[in-house]
């Protein structure tokens, strides 16, 4: 079932490759894919956070600043410095892993909606990052991120893209093989019956906003490699657009269907298709349109609930 | 319906206890309460929230979300602002054009069996792109009589418009299609089996949501004189915040559209009173954020005493 | 069988002028699945005609498309003469006089008692507005007039027990005084006394000429009621007789026989203690004591929502204790969650009653839905190692004979009632659990998986676990226990040595000076 | 909070109040422009003449009407604004006018004609770098536009502005224009897509984001073209060749302290110094080969930073020194002297 979702974002991502590639010859170019991959890899890291929440019928509306709080983290904790890197990116995932334990108590063990708590949430880390980093005019906010980072995006196969398989691969061997992806899956399908099997949904659903945040950071982080420095606003395009992927990648918005194989051909369609909107110089209001309008195609093709009779 | 009514009157809770703080803010800081001035930019201001929360919270009613409220504004906001000032009849247009789209959104969830908050997260993305088509950059206007029978700022014509408002709500809520809204959000395959037209409501829900918009997308362009194309997007988290300060409930079947209008008032005076209690600028998003989980945190401890006191 | 099918309306119909209801060479399928298949049936005015058959044997599906909830993929439904086939909408058939109760409970659990039982046509004021304030009163006479006086119409459905829910969506059907009334499983959730109060309410229609329509998994019921009988199998009509004997029915039913309905208790209870309750406080309890024995069946009876239901819940840690000690073995337990009662040192299981809601993962796999309770019992470091996996779940599923050797990568929501309880209980022995809290466990099974569970039930006891059994038909328990339990206004009201054999003794012991309760 | 702190400190009789509201403080040039305001409050002459406060509205035009509002009760002089929508604020400033507030709105300013702007030249600014990249590329070769956040008066202004002297110039070809937010990070990862299917380029034409341009340039090892962009400091970095490769370009910026030209503005009308009317001042222009560290570009400042927070040259509007702009502390010892031109 959910296995054929996947088959079908795949077939998605190939089907808007190919399309670019007739009307727009050298579009599907190796060249031309690895960069797109690249560029959907960050959406690929927040998607696979806002993928585990979904998974339980959640949702995570942290992400824009939880992200972008995480990046500055890293570079001002670093200032730059080879040496302080690994503290740096320790620091910076840590944060990510507090709020998202926020969060996840929030929703586990206060009962608040996912919405509401993950919502607030990301208004008090903006407010957080924006007070403690004088609005990034701090004294140590002009620092770079350490060189090693930047090297990620270096070389004919960038070692982004190595990082990003190995988070596909992290994700599908903790939803597969492992007890806690299989209760996972249970927990989002019937939270009842889980709890009732011995399963601490509590524990589960705190563990998923926990590794949302990670992600959220841990897209943060490889955003300040790529750019060499953090701005205000670096996380917002990226709230709405990883619940697109993750659609779009076949998993179920009310939970306990999907794999992350899809949300990774999901991010790399909704980049292949914005990146085609603009080299056919669409305008901006017409790539609005397009892209709500691919999205609608595909929600139809396997984005549809059961029947009621 | 008894649960229900606790949570509205939550959502009043809510709205009494920052009208208290607003007075007691403002007062301490200018040293007199506030004047029919304030009370009234307050309810011209607070007006285009009013009605896309109303509409937010039919939706939510039923269960479902409208991330597409943002666009809807746009575009109505969009052709309100090019329109209006040749013929007042546009203003009409502009109400079909609102409930078009939502009923497109109807459509779509109720007959396409598409998850409302992913319908809706598309429909977001084209309405704004409409928006931007017959709007380019922000301008345009309104007629004066039409500002000063809406949104006059002299007299509280808004209070009419609050009322009937109000009023449309409780007559809907007395109507039996205000009964199957309830019916659907508690169970929806229930409510088929019992005889409630499931898709035919949802349909209307979403369109009366997107006429919600178009109203409150005329308030937007009457309040400011003029329209923008990108005026809907705050509305997409404001109204979803108002509707649960309001306590209606997310999982839809409990609430009330009466709820998410005090939820909405009371975001607009919480912004008052961070302006008053004089907090870094840089620190307000804060405060926001945690204005909102608390209030919705004194909600579900309330439901849940409330659940507890009942049982036991 | 095809062919009795063809013959069957034949000699069930007089003319179909007269019939009340009539469906003819009806198929229906769900994805794959062929749940009708040119299934016919025919009842008319003034009896009251029993549906019989299996689990998965098709009867609620008869039953929506005879209501118009679901389409049939083809064939006709005539209701009084009148072709409705292709009209797919409940409102419609019950304009036509047609009221179906439906065995998944229809009641909106956040709307009220008053909102549930007017949702359709509510007391309307000048301008046609609903009069909210009359709503609850006029419940209220509806109620009072078919004797129901225990419900209040201003609940929230919610807080409602199955049994009152059960109630008041039975009220909902009666209430229009329908020409046809249908009713899935009815006596499903209900006590006898409810039950008793219910066959008043299906003659009384009878005798004023309305078709009564049900279903159930109790041959004593259709016995006791059903003028007419029709036996479905496999999505087909099989036979309808005036008079059947059970017998004859199950054999119809399943195509197998059985001996006597009830396996003897051969084994007797060990001496020592394997889960002592003293001064129990949770829910509606208000101190229970009691000891369960290794080797014992302890039954649980007395009228529904006594406080069945807490006692099973509050042992399994589903629910908060207020007061009281659990002992295992003899040593004091503090079991704070499921997952405290399921730790090997405890070792309970708690089967549920409402297996859709509580026990089953429906879109996940037979093996995801067994693997449940033990999935770290087999994992090393965290991973789950599937060949040891596979090998548990089959044996288990060859053991319990599930899904008639279906591969275990099926979906469970594939599988019938009986099969799906059964995948339920398969997932509880693989915990090996010492003590098993077995709550209504044959609800809306039928007789063939029943008969199974009872033999299971009994060797389990054989092997030296304890069982605290509960079921909404006392007739189970007084055969299948060493001893039951009667509890009232959650106290312990009576202790029965067993086999009771005869239900009436609980059912007295039930109701004994309790009844202004 | 220092926000509200001159506010709630000196509430001395003769001192009038200025406010200013500002859309949002979401990215760093609104943080700069509102830290110069704070410097500039600080230091004489509007210490001992202006009570200034700051307020933000989370680009929000209900909650900014909310605070224009507000400040209408305080009764405050004059209100200095750079707004969410140019158009979203008319109705509360009329309000504002209507009781003799003096209103200032710069950047994003608003239309309603009863309020004074302070703003530089959109159209001009699309047109001088357009210019720029033509002279440099003697009329030929291929041009990429980065355009800004659509909808929006500027951005609007900007590309007309591009357009018009590419569009003159049939030697320059504009092979791609898409949008990069007025976002680095955003210019960044659109250009490196697009670039695969793009010829060679020789100018690039952008809006804001032009650091991230350059990066995609740089990661794709494609031959650094012509550069015409905003004030970003990380722009500026590659121009003075701190950062490599050495980029020619020219770089023009909104400046960050048109609030303090809006504040001197707004005192000198209410004081009665200087005629009801509006003021365009020119852009801070600078180019590669006229590089000052400390002055037009910042080493030790973030890329994100924008550099022109300070006029330079002789005749300049405004000097304002670093840490006017990075911790809205005022400049030591000095007097601030406003040039607001002659009108
Ligand atoms: N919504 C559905 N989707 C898929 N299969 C279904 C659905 N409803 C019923 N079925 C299947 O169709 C067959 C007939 O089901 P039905 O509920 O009619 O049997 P039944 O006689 O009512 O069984 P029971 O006695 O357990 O109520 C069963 O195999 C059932 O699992
Ligand atoms: N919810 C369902 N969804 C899809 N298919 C179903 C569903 N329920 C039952 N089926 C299929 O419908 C067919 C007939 O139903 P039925 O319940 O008789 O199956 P079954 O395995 O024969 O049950 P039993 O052995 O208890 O009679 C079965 O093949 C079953 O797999
Ligand atoms: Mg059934
Ligand atoms: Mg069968």
């Amino acid at each position: 079932m959910s296995s054929r979702r996947v088959l079908y974002a795949l077939g998605g991502t190939v089907a808007v490759l190919l399309v670019g590639a007739i009307l727009h010859p050298g579009f599907a170019s190796w060249s031309s894919l690895r960069v797109m991959l690249v560029v959907a890899s960050f959406t690929g890291f927040v998607a696979a956070g806002q993928m585990l929440v979904v998974l339980v019928g959640g949702i995570d509306l942290s992400i824009p600043w939880v992200l972008n709080g995480a990046a500055i983290v890293l570079t001002t904790s670093s200032l730059g410095q080879t040496s302080r890197a690994p503290l740096a990116i320790l620091l910076a995932l840590g944060v990510g892993a507090l709020v998202g334990l926020g969060n996840g108590m929030g929703v586990a063990w206060l009962g608040v909606p996912a919405v509401v708590m993950t919502l607030g949430m990301n208004g008090v880390m903006q407010g957080l990052t924006l007070g403690l980093s004088k609005g990034l005019t701090c004294a140590s906010c002009g620092s770079y991120a350490p060189e090693p980072l930047r090297g990620l995006f270096d070389g004919a196969l960038p070692a982004q893209l190595f990082l990003w398989a190995g988070v596909g691969l992290f994700m599908t061997v903790l939803l597969t093989l492992t007890t806690f992806g299989r209760r996972v899956y249970a927990v989002g399908v019937n939270p009842r019956a889980a709890f009732l099997s011995g399963v601490g949904v509590r524990g589960v659903t705190v563990a998923l906003y926990t590794l949302s945040g990670v992600f959220a950071a841990l897209a943060g982080i490889a955003l300040v490699a790529y750019g060499g420095q953090p701005s205000l606003g670096l996380g917002d395009p990226y709230l709405f657009e990883s619940i697109a992927a993750v659609v779009v990648g076949g998993v179920s918005i009310l939970g306990g269907r999907g794999h992350y194989l899809g949300v990774i051909a999901g991010s790399l369609t909704l980049v292949a298709v914005t990146t085609f909107l603009q080299a056919q110089r669409v305008p901006e209001y017409g790539r609005l349109m397009i892209y709500g309008l691919v999205i609608l195609a595909i929600l139809f093709a396997y984005g549809r609930e059961k029947a009621h009779d | 319906m008894r649960d229900a009514l606790r949570r509205v009157s939550l959502g009043y809770l809510v709205l009494a206890a920052t009208a208290v703080a607003y007075i007691v803010v403002y007062t301490s800081r200018l040293g007199r309460f506030p004047t029919s001035f304030d009370y009234l930019s307050i309810l011209n201001t607070t007006l285009p929230l009013v009605f896309v929360a109303i509409g937010q919270s039919l939706v939510v009613l039923t269960g479902g979300i409208d991330l597409s409220v943002g666009g809807m504004v746009s575009v109505c906001v969009a052709v309100t602002a090019t329109t209006v000032s040749s013929s007042i009849t546009w203003l009409f247009v502009v109400l079909a054009i609102g409930t078009a789209c939502g009923a497109l959104n109807g459509l779509i969830v109720a007959y396409g069996r598409i998850a409302p908050i992913l319908t809706t997260l598309a429909t977001l993305s084209i309405f704004t792109g409409l928006g931007l088509r017959v709007l380019p950059v922000p301008g345009g206007s309104i007629p004066q009589e039409v500002r000063l029978v809406l949104t006059n700022p002299a007299t509280p014509t808004g209070l009419i418009w609050l009322g009937l408002a109000v009023a449309g709500w409780l007559v809907l809520r007395r109507t039996r299609f205000g009964m199957r809204v309830y019916a659907i959000g508690s169970d929806e395959a229930s409510a088929r089996a019992v005889g409630v037209p499931a898709a035919a409501v949802k349909l209307k829900v979403y369109a009366l949501s997107g006429l919600c918009s178009a109203l409150a997308a005329v308030f937007y362009v009457s309040t400011t004189t003029s329209g923008d194309a990108n005026a809907g997007n705050p509305f997409i988290l404001t109204s979803i915040a108002s509707v649960v300060v309001g306590g209606v409930a997310f999982s839809g079947g409990r609430g009330s559209a009466l709820g998410a209008v005090a939820g909405a008032v009371a975001l607009t005076l919480v912004i008052d009173i961070l302006f008053f209690s004089g907090i870094d600028p840089l620190y307000q998003s804060l405060f926001q954020g945690l204005f909102l989980v608390v209030a919705v945190l004194l909600g579900t401890v309330a439901a849940l005493a409330a659940r507890r006191r009942r049982q036991a | 069988m095809t062919e009795t099918s063809s013959m069957a309306p034949a000699q069930a119909e007089p003319g179909s002028e007269t019939l009340a209801v009539r469906a003819s060479g009806v198929d229906r399928a769900f994805g794959g699945v062929q749940a009708l298949r040119d299934a016919s049936f025919a009842a008319r005015p003034g009896e009251i005609h029993a549906l019989a058959g299996e689990n998965g044997a098709g009867k609620s599906t008869l039953i929506k498309v005879l209501c118009g909830l679901i389409k049939a993929d083809k064939g006709t439904v005539e209701i009084f003469g009148t072709e409705v086939s292709r009209v797919v909408e409940p409102a419609a058939r019950r304009r036509m006089g047609v009221a179906t109760a439906f065995q998944e409970l229809s009641l909106l659990p956040d709307l009220t008692v008053a909102e549930n039982l007017l949702l359709q046509d509510p007391p309307r004021g000048r301008l046609g507005l609903v009069q909210r304030r009359r709503l609850a009163p006029a419940a209220e006479e509806i109620l009072n007039r078919y004797g129901v006086d225990d419900i209040d119409p201003r609940a929230t459905a919610a807080d409602l027990s199955v049994a009152q829910r059960q109630v008041v969506e039975l009220v909902r059907v009666l209430a229009g005084e329908p020409r046809v009334v249908i009713l899935d499983e009815p006596t499903a959730a209900l006590a006898d006394r409810q039950v008793d109060w219910l066959a008043g309410h299906m003659r009384r229609l009878r005798d004023a000429g309305s078709c009564v329509i049900f279903t159930s998994h109790r041959w004593r019921e259709i016995e006791s009621l059903a003028d007419r009988v029709t036996v479905f199998r496999n999505g087909t009509h099989v036979a309808t007789r005036d008079t059947l004997s059970e017998a004859e029915a199950v054999t119809l039913m399943s195509g197998r026989s059985f001996a006597g309905a009830y396996p003897q208790i051969t084994t007797e209870p060990t001496d020592d203690n394997a889960l002592s309750v003293t001064n129990l406080h949770s829910g509606r309890l208000a101190g229970v004591d009691f000891d369960l024995r290794r080797g014992e069946i302890l039954g649980v009876g007395g009228l529904a929502g006594q406080g069945q239901r807490d006692l099973f819940l509050s042992l399994f840690g589903a629910q908060r204790v207020r007061r009281g000690t659990i002992a295992v073995d003899g040593k004091a337990v503090t079991i704070r969650s499921p997952k405290d009662a399921i730790r090997a040192g405890v070792g309970i299981a708690y089967v549920p009653e409402d297996r859709k809601a509580e026990g089953l993962f429906l879109p996940l796999s037979i093996r995801d839905n067994i693997a449940a309770a033990t999935l770290s019992r087999r994992a090393t470091a965290g991973f789950v190692n599937r060949g040891k996996e596979r090998a548990v779940v089959k044996s288990i599923v060859d053991q319990l004979n599930i899904g008639a050797g279906r591969s275990t990568n099926r979906a469970a929501d594939t599988l019938s009632g009986g099969n799906q309880q059964k995948v339920v209980m398969a997932r509880w022995l693989l915990t090996e659990a010492r003590i098993l809290l077995l709550f209504d466990v044959t609800r809306g099974v039928d007789a063939a998986t029943k008969h199974d569970i009872y033999e299971l039930v009994g060797t389990l006891a054989a092997q030296g676990r304890a069982i605290l059994y509960y079921s909404s038909e006392t007739e189970e328990i007084a055969h299948l226990c060493h001893r039951v339990l009667v509890l009232r206004e959650g106290r312990v009201a009576a202790e029965l040595a067993g086999p009771v054999g005869d239900a009436e003794r609980i059912v007295a012991a039930s109701i004994k000076e309790g009844q202004d309760a | 909070s220092d926000a509200a702190a001159p506010a709630a400190s000196g509430e001395k009789a003769g001192k009038i109040k200025i406010a200013l509201s500002n859309s949002f403080i979401g990215n760093q040039w609104r943080v700069e422009m509102e830290n110069v305001y704070k410097a500039a409050c600080a230091m004489p002459p509007y210490v001992d003449q202006v009570e200034c406060s700051v307020f933000n509205a989370g680009n929000d035009v209900s909650t900014q009407s909310r605070q224009i509002s507000n400040l209408i009760s305080q009764g405050v002089d004059a209100i200095v604004i750079n707004a969410a929508s140019t158009s979203g604020l008319n109705g509360v400033v009329q309000q504002a006018c209507d009781r003799g507030i003096v209103i200032v709105s710069f950047d994003n300013t608003v239309d309603n004609q009863c309020g004074l702007t302070v703003n530089t030249d959109q159209i001009k600014f699309g047109q001088q770098l357009a210019q720029f990249i033509v002279d440099e590329l003697n009329g030929q070769g291929n041009v990429v536009m980065v355009t800004g956040v659509a909808g929006t008066g500027a951005d609007n202004d900007r590309n007309k502005g591009a357009k018009e002297v590419f569009a003159a110039n049939p030697g320059i070809k504009v092979v791609s224009s898409y949008t990069g937010m007025w976002d680095s990070a955003t210019a960044q990862r659109a250009t490196s897509a697009q670039l695969p299917n793009l010829p060679e380029i020789h100018g690039v034409w952008v809006s804001g984001g032009t650091d991230g341009v350059i990066k995609a340039f740089v990661a794709a090892k494609r031959p650094m073209p012509v550069v015409g962009g905003e004030a970003e400091n990380g722009f500026r970095k590659f121009m003075a060749g701190i950062l490599t490769p050495k980029v020619n370009g020219m770089s023009i910026g909104q400046p960050p302290f048109l609030s303090v030209i809006s504040l001197e503005l707004a005192r000198a009308v209410v004081k009665g110094e200087h005629p009801k009317s509006s003021i365009t001042i020119p852009f801070p222009v600078a180019t590669s080969d006229k590089m000052v560290p400390g002055e037009t570009v910042f080493p030790d400042l973030p890329d994100s930073f924008f550099a022109d927070f300070t006029d330079s040259g002789p005749n300049a509007t405004v000097i304002l020194c670093q840490e006017a702009a990075t911790d809205g502390t005022p400049c030591p010892g000095k007097t601030l002297d406003v040039n607001l031109g002659t009108p």
